[in-house]
C-alpha cells in the first residue's frame, strides 16, 4: 500500500529520511529500524572534507530550530571509503547528498562517486544550503545554472538525479521548471529557510555564523506552499518535505502534490518517527479503502 | 548501542534549593549506563519544541536511573512537576565516560553540573577508591552533601555562607598541601566558567584533567551534528572532517582538558 | 527613556501596532490604553473598497497563523469620512497604511489622504501583501519598480513615508536600497512569509485562496534575519516586525538594527502586550542604565 | 465594550459524555453578558498556540459566568482540565445576542451548540415565556436534559436511544401539529450540517430564525477580519466592505437565517 515509485526504482515506502538529518545511517543503531524506510538521504558530501562552521550551530525557535553545520563532512573520498561500505549493506534504499561551490566541484564530486560503483539508488543534488558560500545557493537561486548543473550531471548517471530547491528565492517554480528541463528525475522541496536568532542575556548572536536555516513544524506552511505550487509545473514528480512529524503531515504534502515525502528535524527527537508513520499510513489506507496511499495524491478540495 | 525506552518515575525529591533528583526505572539504560553518561529527555510526552532536554546520569541503583537537575526553563520546569508513576521517555545511555586511572580523583562540580560527579563519586565510593569531591555554589542553601574536610568533602560558596569561601578553585588550593596535584586526576563538570577556570589550572599545572563538556543538543547520538566543541589545534592541518570541531554527544561529553580549546560553548 | 524618532517625528515609545492587527483603532477600547503605543498603523487602505476574500480566511499552524483577508478595506473616501475623525483624536500617532495594484492607484489613494489633511504623521506602503493579485506584491519583488513608486510618493507628501517589504524574495536589500533611493524616510520589514495550510480530513485547503500569509512566533527567525541584512546596507531606519511577541522579542529586533517595531498577530490574543511590553522595556532600560532603548540598537556581539 | 479579565475557576462538571460545564468567577463579564454572546478563552497562562478559543456563554449566575464545552482538541483539552481556583484570562463579552420577539422561541441545538441556547432557555424559563428546547445528538449519552415532551423538551438522537428517533429536524416535525410555524421564532446553534439544515426549512417555510454561526477566530472583536461568513446577495452590487462577507466576531454570531448563504464556514 506504501509502494512508490520514482523513475523505475521502487521504494517499499514514500518516506525517506532528510539529508543531514540521519548522520550516515550507522548512528541510529538500536533506535530506530531502517528497513522501513523508502530511503536515506545521506548527509551532503563535498569534493574535498570540510571542518564545518564553529560553535554554535543550532538554536531552538518558536516550534522549530535553526542550524548552521556548515556542511560538515568527510569528503566524497572518505565517505566511499569509510561510509558506503556499511550503507551498502543497510535493508533500505540510499541516496547520495552531493553538495558543491562550482560547476566542476559538482561533477568531480559525482564523478568519483559514480566510478566507485555502490549500490545506491541515486543522488539528491544539494543546491540550496544557506549556511555557507560554498553551499551551492549560487545555483539554486539561477534558473540557468541549476538547468545547466542538471544537464551535466544527467549525462554522467543513469541513476536518480534529484535537484534540491531552496524556498529562499522569489520565483520556486522558476528553477523546479530549470531543474526539469535539465533532465532531472525529480525535485525535492524544500531545503532550510534562511533565519537568525539573538541571545538577548549575551547580547549576541546564536550562531556563530549569524544567519542559519530554520526547519522544523515552523515552516510546514512555506513547505506545503512551495510543494503545491512546484505541483502546478512540472511533470517530474516531487519529494515533499519542512516541518514533518506526524502521519497527518505527511498526508498533507502529498495532497499537496508530493510523490514521496523526507523526515528531517523531527528524526532528533523521535529517530522511530519515520517508522511509525509507516504503520499510521497503511492503518489510513485501510480506512479510506485506498490501494496505494498516492491515491489520493494532489486530490484537494479546490 | 543507545535504546529508546519508556521509564517511569519512581521518586522525586529537591535536594536543595530548585535542585531535583528523580529516579527512574529505566531497565535497559539503567543497566548499561557508565557514570559520565547522559541521557536524552522528553520532558512530557506531548513535548512540542523540536529537541530533547539532555541530562547527565546522576546514579544507578539496580534498574533505577538518576539525573539531578535545576528548574531553569519549559523543559526543566516540566520535569520538576512529574508525578511518581509518570512515563518518560529516554535515549540513552549516550556519549562517552569518565577514564579513571591509577592517579588519586578529584571530583570537581557545580551548578547543574554536579550530576555526573556525583555519579562518579558514589561509584569510586562503592569501590572504596579514595578520591576528593569538591563542590561549588553561590550560597549555601544550594549545596546537599556535608562539608567534611576529614571525609575529603569540600564545599565552596562564593558568600563563604557554607563550607570554603570561595569558588571551586580556592577548594582545591585547600588540598594542595595534602596531596601533590601531579599525583591526581580532575573530573570537572559545571558551568562554563568555572570548567573554564579549572581548565587554566590544569594545564597551565599540566594536572590531568577530564571535563564534561555542555551544550545545546539537537539529537544527542550524532546524526545533527550541532553539539560542536573546538579542539585546541595539535598543529597538523585542521582542515577536516571532526578534527578540530569535536560533537559533545559522541566524541564527549567527557574530554581531556589539554584538547579544549574553551569552554565556553 | 523609550522616546524614538524617525525623520522629525517622535515617538512615545518604539512599539507600532502593526497594520491589518489593529483594525482602525476603536474595536479595541476597553481592552487596551492606545496611548502607550508610540503609534498605530492602520489597515491597509485601497483606492475603491474591496469586500476581501471569501472564508476561510484564516488558520492556526505551528507558532504561527496563516491569513487571506485580501485586504478588506471600506476604500480611501470612507476611510476619510467614517475613519479618520476617529484617528485623529486618539492619543497616539497614526500611520496610515496604503495598498495598491498599479502606480496610478497608490497615487490616487495617497492624493487623496494627502489633500483631507488629518493628522496623521506617515504612511507606510504595503507593496508586499502576498494575499491578493492586487496586493503590490509586483512591486514589492522588483527593486526598480520599488524605487519608482517611493518617488512619486515621495514628491508628493512631508510626511513620513514608509516602505513595508516582502521577506518572499531572493534578495531583499535589494529591495530596501531601492525604496532608499526612492527617498523613503523608513522600512518596514517585514510583512508575512507565503504558506499554506491542509485540512487532511476535509481533503481540502485551509485558506479559500489557497496561500496566505504566515505570521506569528514561527517567522520572528526570518524577520530578524532580513532586518539584519538590511541594517548592514540601509542608512535609513528599519521597523522590525514578525512574530514579537514578548520584551524580549522587542529587544532582539533592537539588537539586530531595527530603530522602531510592530507587533501584530500577538495582538489577536493580548491586545494589551504592547503596553506591557513598554513597562517592561522601562525596566530594562533602568537594570541596565540605559538612558534610552535605542542604546542597544545593533550590538551585538559579532 | 468588552472587557480583559482574569476570571477564576469555581466549578467544573462532566455533565454528558465528553461535556463539560465550568463556572468562572468574572464579576465585570457576567454581569455584561447577554445570551448569545460569547468570551474569548486563553486556556492556559502559557498558551503557545497564536489564537484564543471562542465559547459561547451558557449561562450567569450573579457574578458567575457558565462555559459548556467539548474536549475536541489541545485547547479544550486543557479546559477539561482546569482546576477549582485556576486562573482564566477571558475577553468578554463578545459578538451580539439573540433578538427574543413576539413569537413563540424554539431552541435547536446540538453539539458544542447546545451552550448558548441552554443559556437562553433558562433566561425565558426565569421570564416565564413559553418555549421549546430542541436538542439533537448521536447517542443517548451525549444528553443532559430530561426529555419531557410535556414540559416542551424534545432530546433528538440519530440512533433512537433516547427521545425522538432522528435528527432536530425531525425534533421540529414532532411539534407541527402542537403550534403553527409561523407563530415561531427558531434559535440555532449546532454543527454546520445541522444548522445549515435548519436553515434550509426556515428559508424554505419562511419561518422565522436565528442562527449563531461558528467559525475559527484569531481576535474574537473585530480586529483581524479572519472570521467572516457570507451574506446571500441582495441584488444590490456586493462589492465592499462589509457588505458581501460579516465578521461572525462582530456582525454575529447570531444572523438571521435569511442572510445566510451558508452555515459552513
Ligand atoms: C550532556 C549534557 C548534560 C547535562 N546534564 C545536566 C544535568 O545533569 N542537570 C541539569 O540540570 N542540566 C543538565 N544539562 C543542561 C540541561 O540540558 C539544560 O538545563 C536544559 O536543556 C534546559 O532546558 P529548559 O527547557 O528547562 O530550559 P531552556 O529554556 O532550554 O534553557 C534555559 C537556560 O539554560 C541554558 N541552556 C539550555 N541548554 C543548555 C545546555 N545544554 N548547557 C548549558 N546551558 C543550557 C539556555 O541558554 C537558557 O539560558 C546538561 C546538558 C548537556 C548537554
Ligand atoms: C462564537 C463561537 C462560540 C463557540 N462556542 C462553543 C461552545 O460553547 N462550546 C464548545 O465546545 N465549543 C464552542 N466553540 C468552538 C470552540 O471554539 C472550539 O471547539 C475550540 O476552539 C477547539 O479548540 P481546541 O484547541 O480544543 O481544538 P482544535 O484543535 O483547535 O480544533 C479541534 C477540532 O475542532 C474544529 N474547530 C476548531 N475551532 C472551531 C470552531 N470555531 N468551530 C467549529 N469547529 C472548530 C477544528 O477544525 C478541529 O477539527 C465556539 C466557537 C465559536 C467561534
Ligand atoms: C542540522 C541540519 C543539518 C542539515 N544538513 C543538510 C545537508 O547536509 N544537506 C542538505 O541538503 N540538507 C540539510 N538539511 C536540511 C534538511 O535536509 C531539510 O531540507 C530541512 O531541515 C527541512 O526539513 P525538516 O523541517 O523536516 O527538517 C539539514 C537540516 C538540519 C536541521
Ligand atoms: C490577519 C492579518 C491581516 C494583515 N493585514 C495587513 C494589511 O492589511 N496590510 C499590511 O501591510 N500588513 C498586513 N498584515 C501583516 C502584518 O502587518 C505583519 O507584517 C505580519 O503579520 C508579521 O508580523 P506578526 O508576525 O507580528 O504578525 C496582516 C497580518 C495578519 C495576521
Ligand atoms: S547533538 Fe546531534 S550530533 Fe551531537
Ligand atoms: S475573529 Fe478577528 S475579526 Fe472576527
Amino acid at each position: 500500500m506504501l509502494k512508490v515509485k520514482l523513475g523505475n526504482t521502487e521504494f517499499d515506502t514514500p518516506i525517506l529520511v532528510a539529508s543531514g538529518t540521519y548522520g550516515y545511517g550507522n548512528e541510529v543503531e538500536g533506535l530506530a529500524d531502517v528497513s522501513k524506510f523508502g530511503g536515506i538521504i545521506t548527509k551532503s558530501v563535498t569534493r574535498l572534507p570540510r571542518e564545518g562552521n564553529p560553535p554554535p550551530r543550532i538554536a531552538e525557535t518558536a516550534a522549530g530550530m535553526l542550524n548552521s553545520i556548515g556542511l560538515a563532512n568527510l569528503g566524497v573520498e572518505g565517505y566511499c571509503k569509510e561510509k558506503m561500505p556499511f550503507l551498502n549493506e543497510l535493508a533500505t534504499k540510499i541516496i547520495i547528498n552531493v553538495a558543491g561551490t562550482t560547476m566542476s566541484d559538482y561533477i568531480e564530486t559525482f564523478e568519483i562517486l559514480e566510478d566507485h560503483g555502490g549500490n545506491h539508488v541515486g543522488y539528491e543534488i544539494n543546491i540550496s544550503c544557506p549556511n555557507v558560500k560554498e553551499g551551492g545557493m549560487e545555483f539554486g537561486v539561477s534558473p540557468d545554472m541549476t538547468e545547466e548543473l542538471t544537464k551535466e550531471l544527467r549525462k554522467r548517471t543513469g541513476r536518480l538525479l534529484i535537484m534540491k530547491l531552496s524556498p529562499n528565492v522569489t520565483c520556486i517554480q522558476d528553477i523546479g521548471l530549470a531543474a526539469e528541463a535539465g533532465g532531472a528525475d525529480a525535485v525535492s522541496a524544500i531545503n532550510t529557510v534562511v533565519g537568525m536568532g539573538i541571545d538577548v542575556k549575551k547580547r549576541a548572536v546564536k550562531l556563530h555564523t549569524i544567519y542559519g536555516g530554520l526547519s522544523g513544524p515552523a515552516i510546514k506552511p512555506v513547505a506545503l506552499a512551495c510543494v503545491h505550487k512546484l505541483s502546478k509545473v512540472l511533470s517530474i514528480p516531487i519529494i515533499g518535505l519542512g516541518g514533518i512529524s506526524t502521519a497527518e503531515d505527511v498526508l498533507e504534502f502529498i495532497l499537496a502534490g508530493s510523490d514521496l515525502v523526507q523526515v528531517g528535524t523531527i528524526n532528533y527527537k523521535h529517530p522511530d518517527r519515520g517508522m511509525t508513520i509507516c504503520d499510521e499510513l497503511i492503518a489510513f489506507c485501510k480506512e479510506n479503502d485506498l490501494s496505494n496511499i498516492l491515491d489520493i495524491k494532489g486530490q484537494l478540495d479546490k | 548501542m543507545a535504546f529508546q525506552e519508556s521509564a517511569r518515575v519512581i521518586s522525586t525529591e529537591e535536594i536543595a534549593h530548585n535542585t531535583f533528583q528523580v529516579f527512574l526505572n529505566s531497565p535497559l539504560i539503567s543497566v548499561a549506563v557508565k557514570s559520565g553518561q547522559f541521557v536524552n529527555i522528553l520532558p512530557a510526552p506531548d513535548w512540542e519544541m523540536p529537541m530533547r532536554r539532555p541530562m547527565s546520569v546522576s546514579g544507578v541503583d539496580g534498574s533505577h536511573l538518576g539525573v539531578i537537575f535545576k528548574a531553569v526553563g519549559p523543559g526543566t520546569d516540566l520535569m520538576r512537576d512529574w508525578k511518581i508513576g509518570a512515563e518518560v521517555d529516554l535515549l540513552g545511555p549516550l556519549g562517552n565516560a569518565w577514564h579513571v586511572s591509577e592517579k588519586t580523583p578529584i571530583l570537581i562540580g557545580g551548578g547543574v553540573g554536579i550530576a555526573p560527579t556525583w555519579f562518579l563519586h558514589n561509584e569510586l565510593k562503592a569501590q572504596g577508591v579514595d578520591h576528593y569531591l569538591i563542590m561549588g555554589s553561590r550560597t549555601a542553601n544550594e549545596h546537599f552533601i556535608e562539608h567534611d574536610v576529614g571525609k575529603k568533602l569540600i564545599m565552596c560558596t562564593d558568600d563563604g555562607a557554607f563550607g570554603v569561601s570561595g569558588n571551586v578553585i580556592t577548594g582545591l588550593d585547600t588540598i594542595r598541601e595534602e596531596i601533590e596535584l601531579s599525583t591526581v586526576k580532575l573530573f570537572v563538570c559545571g558551568p562554563a566558567p568555572m570548567m573554564e577556570a579549572v581548565r587554566e589550572v590544569a594545564v597551565g599545572e599540566n594536572i590531568e584533567c577530564e571535563i564534561a563538556l555542555e551544550t545545546v543538543m539537537a539529537c544527542g547520538f550524532g546524526i545533527c551534528q550541532g553539539c560542536t566543541m573546538e579542539y585546541v589545534s595539535n598543529g597538523e592541518s585542521t582542515d577536516s572532517y571532526r578534527k578540530k570541531f569535536g560533537l559533545v554527544c559522541m566524541d564527549g561529553p567527557v574530554f581531556n582538558a589539554k584538547e579544549i580549546k574553551t569552554c565556553y560553548l
